[in-house]
């Protein structure tokens, strides 16, 4: 790879690369129980990223002294494929998929009620096919409908998304190439209905200023992928169901 | 997957697998298909923009996602003047409650040799249109195959889908600027596809067959096997790919559905991919 | 390595290399029981390739929770030295280590009577020190024989060759170097007295005709070599208990 | 360390939970201290003199041990002009009932990436002076963490055994002679510190923040983030690290608490390592 | 690396590199109990050696198939921090680390009471900071004394010093220097007490009356660090308890 | 291979363990052995042909395969002027029910880093004469050792295994033609050995010792050690290989059984391989 100069992200009037204004969402397609033989499973797709998501469960815990006595195991694994990114991923986790699939996880723990299956374990696969910009926070908002697809008692639904810095400017759901040429990349996971924060991460700089104007963008951006979640059940499940 | 015979199957696949076998002594199967019919194919090329190929091939329920990346790299020493290719296959756990993560299994294994035996035995690609530089450098293709979702014979399936990625991959293009590898912007070729091997998995139960069985069905054979065949009914690879038993003189039966059958999967296609 | 020519196989006389006619087996020696601590082992040379296999068993599932409540789990290892093969063979097991390994194993769960030894184990290992063409049938050969060996019920016996084609011709038992330069390698395994196929792969291109001829060719050798098994039974056990 | 939500721990930790709770409504703490006060940190540079830089940090009774090797080696295709770090770190075993012998699992990944974050994004180091020639030898800077002692929070004392490891860090030093990279004998450079980040962890119950969590309080939150900031107070890595919901409004306080306590460690950082 | 010429070892006063006789120890520290967390831990430093060891259990063994009826079963890491080498050592158990675990492992199963905590595991964990010489030796000496800080029975302590041969001459202790221009390096690990040998390698060349001299040299070594241990203990708990 | 002291070992095998040691005390072993006759040796060498050297060794019923391949590489850092060679051992799942299959465990590892100690200390190879193009080019031998049947004691028949692999392991020639490695075809050479060191495995009961232990005795025994000396009786290599207490006072005699059987061992070793 030669060294490449950063192109300019945001242009005099204001518009990304890909012709977005900065709390521009790119478009967003989502499907709810695409796989036949998961327990359940959702499709996103934000721009050129491509996501799956599968949950299998509740079941046994396997080996059975990972059991716990009062709840449910959550696994999770955020894996990408070979040919998902610009220059080959290596086959097996490479160490950003096994932080990925901890702070996803974690994220899904703390809306599963995962106390009403004591000894059993959930599993949540996520799998990235496309990779070009916010796929953790994609994935996040797949595997939470993957786990509603799948009938799994959740106090809320998950959504998810990632705000950034680009030249200077705060902005929603930023691509590949504004990740990489960009000051910061915060993939952001709530609770829409609650307003709590369950997922969080920074890598770039921000003053403290940005960081909370990045917050209340990353929560608007929120609001419209829950819109687009909850649309995606219904078409599903139909009307009487959405208000998971 | 549990492909043992009748005896050591546990009742309720005992009784599945004799309501199996009495459907085809009348010609039926439990999906209303016939004995020899394979179950509807949809081929989806370059839906993974950043791969140099893909292909999405769904079998029935049975999803395959392959794609391809292309790197420069030095040929084998035995085969100066060929490019490389290698294929990985991954039963994702997404697909299957039988399927493990972690690193390939010895099915997922044994699926990526198989399709590897397929275009390499079928001669599907021209390797020696892949060598820039002989002796130093060649496009080296990575062939992965990812089961998205598994209902039973994940083999035709990811043939047909490292066959229309490749016949679909395109590498940038490179030319030898003083005794330079140097590439050549904008310009892409297509990978010279010289024939396009496919497979059929056939399953035996006692005397009887059938062709490309789903999942139920997959666990209530006495085994199967799989055949590829080029686009001249050469057999190109084999493969029984579960214990038990094949009686010797259903082998010419065998041979006979497979080149029919294969035929006109070849022909679906041929009309998708347009080559075949 | 240098980029050789392809010797020619067959000469005008019809001849191997190795001055075989095409439907000639190798030199073949087969010895019963040759290893002391396994409970059943067998010896098999067929020209240069050199198998062992040794079988433990039936024991115990280990760990518990792998083992089957109404048979006997069946494993595999096919294994070859480093110095086995003309490039040294890396330490740990290829990927075609790993599918040699399956196919053997099926071929041998066809036979065996697992359903006699519930919740239990059967450990099948084949070790090949010395690779020049048809190991993987030579070692189904040995393993089949340390089955019988370790006293373990089977259906019966299962002999197994190779077949290939070479300069147009189909030969029996294809040295390494007939595979390496040849147009297909075909390795069957069968249960000779029911005639029925338990192995099965093909690696080159054949025609219909050719691959029925092929697996003629093969029946044909399998005949032989069970012959040679039962000769190294008795040897060991006596003409008693030869009818396996 | 499980971080669950107060309604699927055990009762034991929910005991625990709401007693740590009812303390930090009163402004306590089990351990006596004010909720936003750290533990005592003692920094002690060169305790290894076979690594090019070291330092063991203790934060309370939480112990980390970092060593620093320098290497030649070459740069990021994508970065000609600049040196390279890792940063790997191992919970041993030795530390904590909690910790397996083996490869990183996923909290040691994670530890390992959020301080890589924080010396990456917070500029810590000017890679461009570990540049020895251009695209073609660089220093490489292999961090390494090793926690030795843990009594909860593993991050803070770990970014800053990484920081004084660096700060007191010397490198061989290597001239180019004839086209050629040589080692001047005797000579050695410091690394060029640009920046000094340091994090701050703050556990969440209910409505209230403590800083510094102890295993104790760490086993009784609600969850918990991680914020490192560089000296102007920039944040430049965050980290939620333990399942559970942070009320969105909290966030402010969060990252007025992080600045003032950051200020706090940032000062002893400089007394002891003389940077900062 | 560029190949160095040994330097001498031994000057013509008889003194080492470091000033020390051949029969000196470098000047060793012993704490015991320093690391919180653990049941029992030990801090051994002998020139610039430096050691901790840690003691987890006893406690139930994991997984419980690996429980052993009568006994507990005593597992033993001895680890290399990737700094504490000349040459960066690789992350991850090398081969020496795997080996140097064994014959740590199996002299403190000889003197620990393994038979009163049936079904159980003790683990014991050394791990080197920095290694000069030595480093087995001085990490079980450090095990030894972590394992009486954790209250398990012993028979008796053990007490562990390297011997070698440099330029011809027996030497206690051998630095990192002398071990790898000597002309041989021998640990020697006993109990002081009872007088046996329960770790013993050598690595080098020495003649019949050389190893004699060489075992001899060590006795006297480890009843100095017998000495310390007693010492660091008695510093810890006071005199009653130093009759270990 | 259990090695424990006496008092954690099952029922059965303390009642073994008397066994031994009261047929000990009358100067008598379970297989009719004396105390220190080591079980019968048989040598075959270039039982592999596809290896450079090979021997297949049985001592007893337990049976060693060695087999080494050279390849050319180049010399390490610190010795620009030697040839290179590792050890590698494998207890192979065929031999014994306490091996299992996967990548070589401790008892692996040791038995191959012992082995490895005997040649490299014992000054087996001269490994100068193994330089092609001192500080580029050397030949590299992989000794790979396979444990194939075991009774008992795998050390001693392995050393010998390797030695007699070593001593009739031949290598192509190759010449410096223009600064260039070429191979002279047809021509071989022999490895230059310098010296035949071999080991002895000694078993201590109580006040009592044996050599060569069979698998019954070895898990009848307090503890063993393995002794190594080249052919002027230097102790070139030591293992104490299992736990237990050797009493200080036993170690002369250890070290005299050794030097005897040592060199009955070399006899035997010398009359078939011609070297010694």
């Amino acid at each position: 790879m030669t060294q490449t100069t950063k192109p300019k992200l945001i242009d005099e009037n204001g518009r990304r690369l890909d012709g977005r204004g900065p709390t521009d969402l790119r478009s967003l397609k989502i499907e709810v129980g695409i796989l036949e033989k998961s327990d359940g499973s959702a499709y996103v797709e934000l721009g050129k990223t491509k996501v799956y998501a599968a949950v299998y469960g509740p079941k046994e815990a396997h080996p059975k002294h990972l059991a716990i006595p009062d709840r449910a195991i959550l696994n999770c694994r955020y894996h990408m494929t070979s040919f998902s990114t610009d220059e080959r991923k290596i086959l097996g986790m490479t160490r950003r998929e096994v932080e990925l699939s901890k702070v996803i996880r974690e994220a899904l723990e703390s809306v599963v009620f995962l106390e009403e299956f004591p000894r059993s374990a959930i599993d949540v696969f996520v799998e990235v096919v496309q990779a070009d910009g916010g796929t953790r926070t994609a994935g996040l908002t797949a595997a939470s409908l993957a786990l509603a697809d799948a009938g799994i008692p959740m106090r809320e639904l998950i959504a998810a998304v990632a705000v950034g810095k680009v030249d200077g400017t705060i902005i929603l759901d930023p691509s590949d190439i504004e990740d990489k040429y960009g000051e910061a990349d915060m993939p952001v996971g709530m609770t829409p209905s609650s307003n709590t924060i369950v997922l969080l991460q920074l890598n770039g700089k921000m003053t403290k200023d940005e960081f909370k104007q990045g917050l209340e963008l990353a929560q608007a951006g929120i609001q419209k992928i829950y819109q687009a979640q909850r649309e995606a059940i219904r078409r599903k499940y139909g009307a009487s169901t959405t208000e998971v | 997957m549990s492909f043992l015979p009748l005896k050591e199957r546990s009742f309720t696949i005992k009784i599945m697998s004799e309501r199996v076998y009495k459907l085809l002594q009348q010609g039926k199967r439990i999906d209303e298909r016939s004995p020899y019919e394979f179950r509807k194919i949809t081929i989806q090329t370059n839906v993974v923009e950043k791969a140099n190929g893909s292909a999405l091939v769904s079998m029935g329920s049975t999803r395959i996602l392959t794609g391809i990346k292309v790197e420069l790299g030095t040929p084998y020493g035995d085969r100066p003047n060929e490019g490389v290719f290698s294929v990985n296959a991954e039963l994702l756990p997404l697909a299957s409650k039988s399927f493990e993560p972690g690193p390939p299994d010895e099915r997922g294994i044994e699926l990526a040799r198989v399709v590897d035996r397929c275009i390499r035995e079928g001669k599907a690609i021209d390797l020696e249109k892949l060598c820039i530089v002989p002796g130093r450098t060649v496009y080296v293709l990575y062939i992965d195959i990812y089961v998205l979702d598994y209902d039973g014979n994940y083999f035709d399936p990811s043939v047909i889908s490292a066959m229309a990625a490749l016949a679909t991959c395109t590498l940038p293009n490179y030319s030898l600027v003083n005794e330079k590898v140097e590439r050549v912007e904008g310009e892409y070729i297509k990978v010279p596809i010289r024939d396009v091997p496919l497979s059929l998995t056939i399953g035996i139960i006692k005397d009887k067959l059938l062709v490309d069985p789903c999942l139920a069905e997959e666990n209530s054979l006495d085994t199967s096997i799989v055949i590829c065949m080029d686009s001249a009914s050469n057999v190109v690879a084999v493969q029984k790919n579960s214990p038990g038993h094949i009686p010797f003189l259903l082998m010419e039966s065998i041979i006979n559905i497979a080149e029919e059958q294969i035929s006109k999967i070849r022909a679906q296609f041929k009309e998708v991919v347009g080559v075949g």
